[in-house]
């Protein structure tokens, strides 16, 4: 059989696509061998690519094994497990030149004899399950775990890590524990039986995943929303930010409820649309509890008009966009990096709002409990704006920390004895210089009432339809958000910060940045880099831009959305900003800034064909 | 804690509730409402009202959304904190409100184009999460704020000022309400201040959502002949069918009541209404007949008013169903929320 | 009496600004004495600050005389009619030096007695009133008539156009027009009587007004939608933008109701919210009709959703924007310019629209009848900018003008012939290049039946969640905003266009600016004046930039949102963009506008206090 | 001008109707639901209404909101034009297109997270409106597309598959449309073909907002033991009270029923229904009664189906109100809609 890659090589540095249909149960599968390689030591990512659908399409699972460690989609296919009759032809073009196909030989496939460049493997998975297993559901479900049984023999993953995984799923039902214990061995002992065992593209154990862990960016924020104190969740269901609610609840009902009495300390209110959503965040946030909501694009499109209110009745409160593709419902189950114009003007008239960009889970989990803490500091909406990619895909991130000696930052909130003590309160009137002004609760005490409203009001807090008096506010909450720009994360600078060349980008970019700036070096390209983590921007972010001569701004939409909030926002000439877009709804990877950098250089061979698509 | 404002000036001649405190320390501001617009009536009652539940002012927080009447949240209680939220969305505030603190008493103020039009949906799913508050239509039938437009309650062949007839079938927010399993439905009129106080007091210490239809008609737009939401119209088409009469806690039930005439439901801080029948020739506590009893009455115009249907058991009240912890949430000491650094280790275990 | 100012130099050039208490119609009397002067063939403008409420609070009305026909506020008051007590005090402020206020002497009002640098004229109104008149409602009405009286004596309004426009209201009721008539001769005759009749501040006829008229916006746009043939008008009541439909429907019972049959050819119907109205326009335009919503900024944001899906579904629809000032509820009777980058970008995704800028109640005509033909051309929403200065106050405007040849442009959409003739119909292939492809209606023929969704498509119209696909439409959904760009109405550019100093604007700060130039031109500073008239941008907007060292964007709002647009969507250097912003409330007048420049040359005294403040 | 599209082969075997299409040509592309999804059924049935209808498939218009049972407009005839809107929204989408060309049929498929949720606001006020349109609600209790949370139809007491149980009170749409005076009211079970076929037909003919929840189960995230929405629960617990034979305007009615029993409606294209009560105790034009009947029976979990109020004058249709030109808006030439320039001239003498 033909093998273009040699050995060494490509130990623990390659990727494998299932290809499968979904709603057949194949995900345990794929992330058994994830979670496995991932005990071995082996750095991995995992990408899921499915239908906005419940049953019977397409769907793909994409594990990276990277011994750099790098987090970004591949790019290429070395292994594919092509499971789908539908698109078994599109998935064969798909493999890598000197790749290896698997399928289910139960049926004769002349469509993958095509390719003299790859090796095809095949193997009667329908055959070996439906001999030894009964049930229509039963075998679909155990023939995914039989495939993962070969794949574990072919890249020689360690049996005993597998079995460990199985025995943590399945402990307390013993039949499952037992059939898919067999349906591995089946599929395991076939391949060492009839193939050549290991493949040259194979599992090594390493030692670089201690203090790891794998989670999704949607279960890092929840968690994160549970340490922060939020008490009030309520959100709308939508695709790709439901499972951060089911994280919140999930881990509230762990944590949160008292043994003896069953009382919960949260509520968790499922509302009738993002509109009441997002005024149920506002209503319990004005009213002292910590609150949020999850959503995506077209949930921000609805809370517009709220927003203003907030913005303008200065109403903290957290909203977490999990960016899809858009525009309008667009591709519900694709990532894309759209929303950050929307989200930092939201609603009529003149407003700005906050926006926090995690690259990851485990700033979802750090930047959740940041916002709580900046929404009420600076009393106005904070967004953290995640996406597709980050919320819903298992990515390798370091252990989470907690220190408890933190405690939320309240913000400008009036005890009862400091209103007790005050002759007379004044909601907007900017006492301390930083036009952050205080607040009260309802509840305390009368001297603290107060009428909040998103009708003109002048500093008093009175309804005003006088110019001077509505001026004074306008102005000072333009005031405030120069504030903010001192409260907000400051970026993330690699390198020494004053070459030449220099990326600046956000989020789920990092990163195919990365592993981008890294093949640069390897063509002996310096480039800086920095990721910017808030809006508004900051002295740092000034900084980077004007110690530039040429700056790549790397994003994942059509309108170079980041580089339009730069040229606004910042004093850098736009002339200096060349954009670099990735707008298909995949995770980003390195090819496009590899290649979209090195265009622009004189000497430029387009390398990337070589070094962007090869995973070092 | 929490404090009470002394009356500034113990004026003698001013009668003091039980915090010692005046019906002059219940009001708000100046109204800007048109001289002799109902909704003032009836801010008039809210202020009659809490004087009478010995309200402390902080304990009480006042909701509106946008409109005439949504504005009369400014005209009473100046003591207590007040939400003048955006067109239609008040019933989301408050119960994201209500979530944080369940000890407070929420006070929603609305317009039948507030409520029925742009707001329908998030009434209409306040009512089926029964959130603990008190919400009050102030229906006049058009939208006066915006000079006079129909209003999702205009009446099929009510006149317009200018002339137009509305055709549409009209949506009572009682039948909506009792149609959707509200625990407390009411309708009053900004005419009769008698039968309002004791209806808001009732419904300020039901357990659960209490929604009170007041007609209150608009003088400026829809006060006019052909109008049936005029002022006359009005007086000549309500009957009280189900009189209630509102008694403290403490207190005894001091009117002896005719045998049998009389139907007492205690309220959940022990409060109780007393409820007699005028005419009415269904059991209050029977959603169903009552729904029918009024749907049927509304067929010959009749404005059917008073306490029409309570259920008092509280058992789908929104903290009931969530099991919320007795202690408000906005109060729960920041380490009782939580986990702490040794969960998390442990938690991890699960991501490896 | 003092007198500051000499006669001949005013005469036709004064500001008269009557205090009233709204809902004690007042309006008509207003209305009456600018109506008069117009006739008078004096150009006049009238302002109206009315409060968010029905009866009971301040309201003012503003006429400004001027011979030049500035459009603009003038910034000061030469006359004062202090008809409501609880302004007194801050409307006698309000009068220029050497001014006059007229008052109702029927009480004494020491508080009118503090300046000695005007004149205070009291006339016992009331009293004069209730001598001659009985009922409350009738004598309070009557007043009015009565000031109006005394003002036509005291600027020597002509009685017999008076008397015409009284007769022309009241023709039918000669009751009214007799207790009317009394009224305005009780007021005349006192004044000339008891008062020196007439001020130097006067009217005197000129020729000036023929071929004119005086009419405001909303009814103007209201017009236009009647004659660009709309039959589907959908909204939800908001001020400023309700006597836009009111006007629409209004015109439509006129115009559009068979005389035998009584059947109608319109339908205007009011949605239960904003969110309902676009949509019902959605669908009313997708089946073929022309169809519009007025609203204002709180309805754009609650309208974000569904315009997201035109964009990306491309149907077309026309919104009138009548904005207000924001955030929120914001001052909803005041005006601004605040609601630009919404409407350029409104939903979530990568979205962009089109806009269209009216500069005065003449281009909202024109405007609206362009905005449904730029609408159905380019398959896309557009949203007319109008704003409650432009829509609600009387503007004088030359006559509307209608070309009888005039046809609808309704863009691309396929016969019942053509699609016979077609073997295959995809409703998103770019057959032309220009980025624009075919519509079919519904009703037509099965062969042009397609899948109208805004969940991702191919340019089949068939649903994907390809990127390529998915690519394939964005891509040319962003050529098309290029096509648009030569589509829509050019800028007006005054001046050689070649100066150091541009000014750019837009809308209603035209006339501001039009004064300031001549202001700034009477003290040698010569300027060039760009007014913006639509976006996308088009390559005239670009040259002017790009020919001018100093540019002066002028716009009603606090953010610069003009300015960001031109920065964003030009390729000029934004360091060049000064910004002169006005976000009051009231309609811009051109003090800001010469200040501002002068304050940037060199030479620069302040001289605005005497220029800007003098109207001439 | 109007296209008939042949069917390509004219297949012998395959029966066609008067416009000589197969059912075949009525279907739309493949559906992309699980396997036992109710929707498909319905989707089936639709199918086989439209093909006994005779209708030409650009006559038909397919409106739908966000969700799987809005997915289904695009598996049925494909000959017709489809408007997938935004979630909750279509009711407006399809007044817009209704007002414009009141000529053609108007299907809106929705569900019971995308009308009774959301779309609340806007189904309400569409069915006040009274558009002429069928509205058709795959009800399954859950949002399936999201993966199986409760909407607002599910009742109390039910269960979700995790294990969660209701208590909220259920949205049910029948009662929600009777109460709004609706005039066209049905309810069916995507298992009962012979029943919703009529239904449907009828709903398409009826002058006026017809609406017909069909009980239609999720079997991936609501078909469980303990959910009041799967398929056996719903076998069990439906039960037909007002049976509908749909009579096409040219033929007679074959069937000759008992003396009687059978009440037949006259639509105002001329076709019939033919309601026959099986058990039901009330008149189907008497919508109180309705209303009565149909909440009893709920109250003991009863599901009654059939065609349950009927009201056919079209009165208070959109366009009847409207008085609309009996040519579509969408079509009535520009010269008629533009006054010109002499009326223009003429009106402006008003603002000088
Ligand atoms: C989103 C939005 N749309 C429209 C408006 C304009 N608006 C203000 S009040 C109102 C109607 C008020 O009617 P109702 O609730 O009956 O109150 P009323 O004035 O009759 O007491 C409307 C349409 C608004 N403020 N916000
Ligand atoms: C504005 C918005 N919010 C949320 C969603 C996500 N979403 C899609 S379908 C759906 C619910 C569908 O439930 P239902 O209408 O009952 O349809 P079913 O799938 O049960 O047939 C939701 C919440 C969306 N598409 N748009
Ligand atoms: S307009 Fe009508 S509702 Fe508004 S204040 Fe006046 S009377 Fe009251
Ligand atoms: S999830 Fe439920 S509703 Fe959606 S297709 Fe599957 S079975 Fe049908
Ligand atoms: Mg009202
Ligand atoms: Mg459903």
């Amino acid at each position: 059989m033909p093998n273009l890659v040699s050995a060494p090589d490509r130990m623990n540095d390659f990727v494998l696509k299932f290809a499968n249909v979904n709603g057949t149960g194949s995900a345990s599968a794929n992330s058994l061998i994830m979670k496995a390689i991932f005990r071995m030591g082996v750095p991995v990512t995992g990408k899921n690519y499915f239908p906005s659908n419940i049953q019977g399409l397409p769907t793909w699972y994409e594990i990276r094994v990277t011994r750099d460690a790098y987090a970004a989609r591949a790019g290429r296919v070395d292994i594919l497990v092509a499971m789908n009759s539908e698109t078994y032809s599109k998935d064969v073009r798909e493999v890598a030149s000197g790749g290896y196909l698997i399928y289910d030989s139960t049926w004769p496939r002349s469509a993958l004899l095509q390719r003299g460049d790859i090796t095809v493997i095949g193997v009667p998975l329908a055959q070996l399950v439906n001999e030894e297993f009964d049930g229509v559901r039963n075998r679909i479900l155990l023939k995914n775990i039989a495939y993962a049984g070969v794949i574990a023999a072919l890249i020689d993953v360690d049996l005993e890590v597998i079995d460990g995984l199985m025995r943590e799923s399945f402990g307390k039902k013993p039949k499952l524990l037992d059939s898919n214990t067999r349906a591995l061995r089946l599929g395991y002992d076939y391949a060492m039986r009839h193939l050549q065992c290991p493949l040259p593209l194979r599992v090594q154990r390493m030692d670089k995943t201690r203090g790891h862990i794998m989670i999704d960016g949607n279960t890092a924020a929840g968690l994160g929303c549970v340490y922060a104190g939020a008490t009030v969740g309520a959100w709308y269901p939508i695709t790709p930010s439901t499972s951060l609610m089911d994280a919140f609840k999930g881990f509230c009902e762990r944590y949160r409820v008292d043994p003896g009495t069953g009382e919960r300390n949260f509520a968790v209110i499922q509302a009738e649309d993002e509109l009441a959503a997002i005024g149920m965040v506002l209503g319990a946030s004005w009213n002292g509890a910590r609150a949020f909501t999850p959503t995506s694009g077209p949930g921000i499109s609805l809370m517009n008009e709220f927003l203003g209110l907030a913005y303008y009745a200065e109403v903290p409160c957290v909203i977490f966009d999990v960016q899809r593709v858009g525009p309008s419902t667009g591709m519900p189950t694709r990532t894309q990096q759209a929303d950050i114009m929307l989200c930092a003007y939201a609603s009529h008239g003149d407003t700005r709002h906050v926006l926090l960009f995690p690259a990851n889970p485990e700033e979802c989990f750090y930047m959740a409990v940041k916002a709580f803490d900046l929404a009420e500091r600076l009393q106005t909406p904070v967004f953290v704006m995640s996406d597709l990619d980050i919320g819903m895909n298992d990515w390798m991130c370091r252990d989470l920390k907690w220190d408890d000696a933190y405690r939320p930052d309240r913000g400008k909130i009036l005890s009862a004895g400091e209103l007790a003590d005050l002759d007379k309160f004044y909601r907007y009137v900017d006492r301390d210089d930083d036009a952050i002004t205080y607040r009260t609760l309802p509840g305390v005490n009368p001297k603290g009432a107060y009428f909040t409203r998103g009708s003109g009001h002048n500093q008093y807090g009175a309804y005003t339809e006088d110019s001077a008096e509505y001026q004074t506010v306008l102005d000072r909450l333009k005031r405030k958000f120069s504030t903010a720009a001192r409260y907000v994360p400051k970026p993330e600078i690699v390198g020494k910060g004053d070459g030449k060349i220099g990326i600046v980008s956000i989020g789920s970019c990092d990163g195919a940045v990365r592993e981008a700036i890294d093949v640069l070096a390897r063509q002996k390209v310096e480039v800086d880099y920095m990721r910017i983590k808030a809006f508004p921007f900051g002295h740092d972010v000034e900084s980077f831009l004007s110690l530039h001569a040429t700056i790549f701004v790397v994003e994942q939409n059509r309108d170079a959305q980041l580089r339009s909030l730069l040229t606004l926002e910042t004093s850098v000439d736009k002339s200096k900003l060349k954009s670099i877009l990735s707008y298909s709804g995949f995770p980003m990877s390195c090819d496009p800034i590899v290649d979209g950098i090195r265009a622009t250089l004189p000497d430029a061979p387009r390398l990337s064909a070589v070094t962007g698509k090869s995973t070092r | 804690m929490s404090f009470i404002n002394k009356p500034k000036v113990a004026h003698p001649s001013l009668p003091v509730n039980a915090l010692g405190m005046t019906r002059r320390q219940y009001e708000g501001s100046m109204s800007t409402l048109c001289a002799g617009c109902g909704h003032d009536s009836v801010t008039a009652a809210i202020i009659e009202a809490c004087w009478g539940l010995d309200m402390r002012p902080e304990q009480l927080v006042k909701l509106s959304g946008i409109g005439c009447s949504s504005k009369t949240t400014a005209y009473f209680v100046s003591g207590s904190h007040g939400f003048n939220a955006v067109h239609g969305r008040m019933p989301s505030i408050a119960s994201g409100a209500n979530a944080a603190n369940r000890e407070l008493t929420y006070v929603g103020i609305s317009g039948d184009g507030d409520s029925l039009s742009i707001g329908l949906g998030q009434l209409v799913h306040a009512i089926r999460r029964n959130v603990n508050m008190l919400y009050l239509i102030e229906n006049n039938g058009v939208y006066g704020l915006t000079k006079g437009q129909f209003s999702a309650s205009a009446d099929i062949g009510t006149k317009a000022k200018k002339g137009e007839v509305n055709q549409s079938p009209p949506i009572d927010p009682v039948l909506l309400a009792l149609s959707l399993g509200a625990t407390f439905v009411a309708r009053g009129f900004s005419g009769d201040k008698a039968q309002l106080v004791p209806l808001i007091q009732a419904g300020m210490r039901h357990r659960g959502f209490a929604l009170i239809d007041v007609l209150s008609p608009c003088v400026t737009f829809n006060d006019h002949e052909g109008s049936t939401k005029s002022y006359t119209f009005t007086r000549e088409h309500y009957h009280t069918a189900m009189e209630a009469d509102f008694v403290p806690p403490a207190q005894e039930i001091s009117v002896d009541y005719p045998e049998g005439e009389a139907i007492p439901v205690e309220l959940h801080d022990g409060s109780r209404v007393v409820l007699r029948k005028l005419g009415a020739s269904y059991d209050p506590t029977d959603r169903s007949a009552a729904y029918a009893y009024i749907e049927d009455k509304l067929k010959h115009n009749e404005y059917i008013t008073g306490l029409i249907h309570i259920e008092e058991s509280g058992k789908t009240e929104f903290h009931t169903l969530n099991r919320s912890s007795p202690t408000p949430l906005n109060r729960i000491p920041f380490d009782k929320l939580s986990p702490g650094s040794a969960a998390l280790e442990k938690l991890l275990g699960r991501y490896r």
